[in-house]
């Protein structure tokens, strides 16, 4: 991984908050994803992190800036975030029962053409050409996480791991720049974690990865750099050995050394 | 006697029983619980005793929250769980809330359209005819802030003012046992701090369960401690036996992962078992 | 002068009329998440066992009346039994066009009952007209308002002092939450089908002597009640009575001042025009979105 | 919207099975094209079992309900927008039909009438697109009353109270005023209906507007315009009932604002229930059935909404899915069903890793017999 500074930065968020009502949930984060760099994010429980993510993909109502590829991106908005190129996934896998598991990857194509009605009707051979070309595309996703043999089966039977894995081929069909991770390995057995690691290690190297995770083996296989948060503050970021070793990291984690 | 996780021995510690007290007040007998979602528990046994303080540490995802909302029934759970004498796998929540039982939930949960003392009133729901051990006054005794936000809605309120009133709401029920679901969820150091040294004082009156993350203030408030790592009791023992705080920080952030669910997966990626059996449990 | 005061006499009492129903639709929303599109069939069940009673077997009216609403609750655990419990897993949807069927269903009964031709309830208070600022206001429409006055009152003190209106008020803010403090959810639940049932028949009682009553009845109300409950955010108890009685004087001013052959469309056209403004009703919040 | 172009559709399906395409979303396997073909001619053939004038009219009156059924299948089963303005859409649509045909006959009614309701249909779901799902049901019902209100007023347009009568129905050159020719036009219609309700469901738009409807928030972070999906879905559902009235007023010869009441909207509502909100073959079956029942229950009329109610509770409660899913020629969505298929199918591996059919099964394999689930 090159250093971050030289690089061109991809994500710049600028004392980003989030408030439900009194509780500060995200406060005055700041936080910078270069092309290409691939960024820990993690904390205690109720440290804010996955609600920075939700205000990152427009979720919440939130405050602050937020620059992709230098440009401003409004907040509050759902679509804002993967126009510019930011696909997310979520702390539990967000996958339509009533798709196949092709489907559920298929919406995700960045190919917008002859997909309405009016193609349907009017310019199917068009349309055929289109979506053939998505097929080969969605079907590729699937191999590269090994879900082809499923592909025409409805997502309502797969498995909690199996969920997991179809959320980030439909990522991968989305072909983002960045990609942010709610705790993709949350709940995957040893195997499988090591597994995702070296598919996202290959995704890394040419997409911008923010990954949100616990397992801290499976974070200091793919990052460089770590930020911390504690109760909605930035409270440390550096390498993996850095902030392990840094006490506030502990006491957040543990509590105060007594 | 701490058995440590990395013994080859089977995932389920056998928890050493403490000296011969009376019938604990809570038994947990293979508790698993199994459904699509992120914590899985597999078979835990844990029990605490009349008057005992006993806390459940583990990192996030280690499936705290899970074994606590099994305990209170909210969700369904396989394994016995008996509390004062009696199985309550078929009790309903609000039955065993009323027996005592009462759960502080994780990230307190206030009635947000109620006042602070509304919702502090509404948890006598739960006291059904036990004598009362706190009355309102109490509460505000054992929480300052609070007297000042009787009439503020519940949703205006600071993590930390909620957490007190979450707290104050469930002593109110006059509770056997008190379950907290990670009280230091969110809340800056020095709320932390208060809310522990609340719990400090009324150990002597109601016998607590608290699960967190916490360690510290958690290993000072309780007599004995549990450590839970994905789904299953990797250490147990007196408080004591865990003042090496590398060692837990290492359990919490899975660094040494426990070979106990090391599965060979052939060519085709196939699922971890226990993933397989829970979405077929949940059908 | 004189045509304002009737006007807005006449819309004060409908909109007594309308927050009745609407109260008894937010109460139910807020407490299982349930829109019951039998509410308006409840009414005009009210309204017929009024019939029933006062008129066919001479009760006098204020045992007939409470009688009414006794059966009438009892009418709405039944249908919380038969509606909502089996249902619990199925998405709200289903729920929903269960109680059309269980509206189908009500009123399919009443036309067995009652037949099809149009009855008539007289007004315990007699045809009186008072006159006032030079209004004639029926003693009836006095009755409904005074009586509506009462039941917002005595609603809002259960709710706000009582220890089971506290609970009403827990449940319907967080029902898991509820559960561990305690409360007895499912018991709860099914009082509050019978008391929206009721507050519907209390309804039906009320506007029955001021229209005939027909099997359509409850059905024509209802859409009112919806366009306040709508207004009011489906949410506040105060919002939703204020929003039906500002359509229900609303429609009778323009009715008066603008023209009477669209009298039914005026509160359909303020409900729509207030959702295009404001999506989530006049005093609808936006909802925090958890994932 | 060629006609000639929607047969050519056809056929490249029925030559597209054959050719190894790489992994091809299921929905596609269905024999979609073939049902519609057998459900056609059976139909069609109707005329010739009975000339009875009674007959020949419910039979009418079966497929203009029926293409009301499919409108609501586009806003509810697909969009997943409760809606109970169904009738105003199906009075717009008739009046319209009625005053464009007199300028160039049924066929310029007839597309008059569906692209005007589905413009007020599309209108009506862009102004309230970020109200909730209850808000909106409920302002639909406001809209379908007002609707109503307004034109028995609008004197100019609709006639008012006595409506407009007279109606005669030409179509290229010829007047059809015989009931087989009403039932053959209805029926016509509605196989225009079904042929493009099939394209739709043959295209990726059917994926999007499920994935917009079942996930919302999400779809929008994955990239779908939710807000103009589901703005198109509801329009084309109101501009179906649009047509459904231009065949109201053409097939009945008169029509008066008591022809659009509330309860059409219920009725409508109801069919699709019973039928089945999987497939779009529930509303059809839904709208058949509930159009004989009445008659065949004629005597018993104040029993009659009694067993509606009956029904309809025994479906919600019993059988979400619906009658359609117990009707063999309607093949189960591959999505309900297939779930079933995929367990009851042997897993087959794919043999040396050469390219797969979708169902698993080797590409030179002859397609077995998929088992009924």
């Amino acid at each position: 991984m090159n250093a971050p500074s030289t690089v061109p930065p991809l994500l710049e968020c600028r004392d980003v908050t989030v408030r439900f009502g009194g509780v500060t949930a995200v406060d005055g984060v700041c936080l910078d994803v270069s092309v290409r760099e691939v960024v820990g994010l993690v904390g205690p429980n109720g440290s804010g992190k996955s609600t920075l993510l939700n205000a990152i993909s427009g979720l919440v109502n939130a405050r602050g800036e937020v620059y992709v590829n230098r440009q401003p991106m409004p907040l509050r908005r759902p679509g804002e975030a993967i126009r510019r190129g930011v696909f997310r996934t979520f702390q539990t896998p967000q996958i339509d029962p009533n798709l196949t598991c092709l489907e559920n990857v298929l919406v995700a194509s960045t190919d917008q053409g002859r997909r309405g009605a009016s193609a349907a009707w009017l310019r199917r051979r068009a349309m055929w050409a289109r979506d053939r070309a998505r097929w080969d595309e969605a079907d590729t996703a699937l191999r590269r996480v090994g879900l082809a043999a499923r592909a025409n089966v409805p997502a309502a039977g797969l498995a909690y791991g199996e969920r997991r894995h179809l959320e980030i081929a439909r990522a991968l069909m989305a072909r983002p720049s960045l990609l942010l991770m709610d705790e993709p390995a949350a709940g995957l057995s040893s195997t499988e974690t090591h597994r995702l690691a070296d598919l996202l290690e290959q995704v890394g190297e040419n997409t911008g990865l923010l990954l949100v995770e616990h397992k801290i083996a499976f974070l200091e296989r793919l990052c460089r750099r770590i930020v911390v948060l504690q109760t909605g503050r930035r409270i440390a970021a550096g390498s993996p050995a850095e902030v392990w070793a840094d006490p506030a990291v502990a006491a957040a984690y543990l509590g105060e050394a007594r | 006697m701490r058995v440590r996780a990395t013994d080859r021995t089977p995932a389920a510690a056998e928890s050493q029983a403490p000296a011969a007290s009376p019938a604990p007040l809570l038994a947990v007998r293979g508790l698993s619980v199994s459904y699509g979602q992120v914590e899985a528990v597999h078979g835990i046994d844990l029990e605490v005793g009349a008057g005992e303080a006993v806390s459940m540490l583990g990192a996030n995802g280690a499936g705290k929250s899970s074994t606590l909302r099994a305990l209170s029934r909210l969700i369904r759970s396989g394994g016995q769980i008996v509390f004062d004498g009696v199985d309550r796998r078929r009790a309903s929540a609000d039955g065993l809330a009323r027996a005592g039982l009462v759960h502080v939930p994780e990230g307190r949960r206030l009635f947000a359209s109620l006042t602070t003392e509304e919702n502090l009133l509404v948890g006598r729901s739960a006291r059904a005819g036990r004598p009362p051990l706190f009355d309102l006054d109490d509460i505000y005794d054992l929480f300052p802030p609070l007297a000042g936000l009787r009439r503020r809605s519940a949703w205006a309120l600071s993590g930390g003012e909620q957490q007190m009133a979450a707290i104050g709401r469930a002593l109110l029920a006059a509770p056997r046992l008190l379950l907290l679901d990670e009280p230091s969820l969110g809340l800056a150091p020095v709320m932390v701090d208060a809310v522990y040294t609340v719990l400090a004082r009324i150990r002597s009156q109601v016998s607590i369960f608290v699960v967190e993350q916490n360690a510290s203030l958690a290993l000072d408030l309780c007599d004995r401690a549990y450590v839970l790592a994905t789904g299953r009791i990797v250490m147990s023992g007196p408080a004591s036996d865990f003042a090496d705080r590398a060692e837990l920080l290492a359990s919490y952030l899975a660094r040494d992962e426990p070979s106990g669910d090391e599965v060979e997966g052939d060519a085709v990626p196939d699922v971890d078992p226990d993933q397989r059996r829970a979405a077929a449990a949940t059908g | 002068m004189g045509e304002f005061a009737s006007l807005l006499a006449a819309g004060v009492a409908q909109g007594a009329i309308a927050s009745l129903i609407a109260l008894g639709i937010v109460l139910l929303h807020k407490t299982t998440g349930i829109v019951n599109f039998a509410q308006g069939d409840l009414l005009t069940l009210g309204a017929y066992l009024g019939v029933f009673l006062v008129v066919d077997h001479h009760v006098p009216w204020v045992p007939a009346y409470l009688l009414t609403l006794a059966v009438a609750f009892v009418v709405g655990m039944l249908i919380e039994r038969v509606g909502y419990a089996p249902l619990r897993r199925q998405p709200i949807i289903t729920v929903i066009i269960s109680t059309f069927a269980l509206a189908l269903g009500l009123r399919a009964l009443l036309v067995v009952w009652r037949g099809q031709d149009a009855q008539s309830l007289p007004a315990p208070v007699g045809a009186g007209v008072w006159h006032v600022l030079g209004a004639a206001i029926p003693y009836q429409n006095a009755l409904i308002v005074g009586v509506t006055a009462v039941v917002c009152a005595v609603l809002v003190v259960v709710l706000h002092r009582s220890t089971v209106g506290r609970q009403v008020r827990a449940l319907a803010a967080d029902r898991e939450t509820a559960l561990l403090q305690g409360i007895r959810v499912s018991r709860l639940s099914a009082l509050m089908f019978g008391l929206s049932a009721a507050l519907a028949a209390l309804g039906g009682l009320l506007v029955a002597p001021t229209l005939s009553v027909s099997t359509e009845l409850g059905f024509g109300l209802l859409l009112s009640s919806f366009a306040a409950c709508v207004l009011g955010g489906f949410d506040r108890i105060g919002a939703t009575v204020a929003a039906a009685f500002t359509v229900s004087v609303a429609q009778q001013l323009a009715a008066g001042y603008v023209s009477p052959d669209y009298v039914e469309a005026y509160p359909f056209l303020i409900l729509l025009v207030a959702l295009v403004i404001r999506p989530r009703g006049l005093f609808g919040e936006a909802i925090g979105v958890r994932y | 919207m060629s006609v000639i172009d929607q047969v050519r559709g056809g056929a490249e399906h029925l030559r597209d099975r054959a050719a190894a395409a790489p992994s091809r979303p299921a929905v596609f396997g269905r024999r979609q094209w073939e049902t519609l073909i057998v459900v056609a001619v059976l139909a069609a053939l109707l005329p010739l079992v009975t000339n009875g004038l009674y007959l020949l009219g419910v039979a009418t009156t079966a497929t203009i309900y029926a293409v009301l059924a499919l409108g609501f299948y586009f806003q509810f089963c697909l969009a997943g927008q409760f809606s109970l303005a169904t009738s105003a859409f199906y009075a717009t649509g008739a009046y319209t039909s009625v005053w464009a045909a007199r300028h160039g006959g049924f066929l310029v009614g007839l597309v008059a009438a569906a692209v005007v309701a589905g413009l007020v249909g599309a209108l009506l779901k862009l102004a309230l697109a970020r109200s909730p799902l209850i808000h909106f049901s409920i302002a639909t019902l406001a809209f379908g009353s007002l609707a109503l209100i307004v034109l028995r007023n609008w004197e100019s347009f609709t006639g008012g109270a006595t409506g407009r009568y007279g109606i005669r129905t030409e179509l290229f050159g010829l007047s059809i005023t015989s009931p087989e020719g009403f039932y053959l036009l209805g029926l016509a219609v509605l196989v225009i209906g079904l042929v493009l309700a099939v394209a739709f469901e043959r295209s990726p738009a059917r994926r999007d507007v499920i994935f917009a409807r079942d996930m919302g928030d999400v779809a929008r972070t994955t990239g779908l315009r939710v807000r103009r999906i589901q703005v198109a879905a509801f329009g084309i559902g109101a501009a179906y009932m649009g047509a459904a009235g231009s065949l109201l007023a053409h097939t009945s010869g008169f029509i008066n604002t008591t022809s659009f009441s509330v309860e059409i909207s219920l009725d409508v509502l109801l069919m699709v229930l019973l039928g089945g909100v999987g497939s779009l073959w529930g509303p059809v079956v839904g709208a058949v059935v509930l159009t004989v029942l009445p008659e065949v229950l004629r005597d018993m009329a104040d029993y009659k909404d009694l067993i509606y109610a009956g029904i309809i509770l025994l479906v919600v409660l019993a059988r979400p899915g619906g009658l359609a899913s117990l009707v063999v020629l309607a093949r189960p969505a591959v999505v309900r069903g297939g779930a079933a298929l995929a367990q009851v199918r042997p897993r087959r591996r794919a043999v040396g890793g050469g390219p797969m059919r979708l169902d698993g099964a080797p590409l030179d394999a002859t397609p077995t017999r998929e088992p009924k689930p």
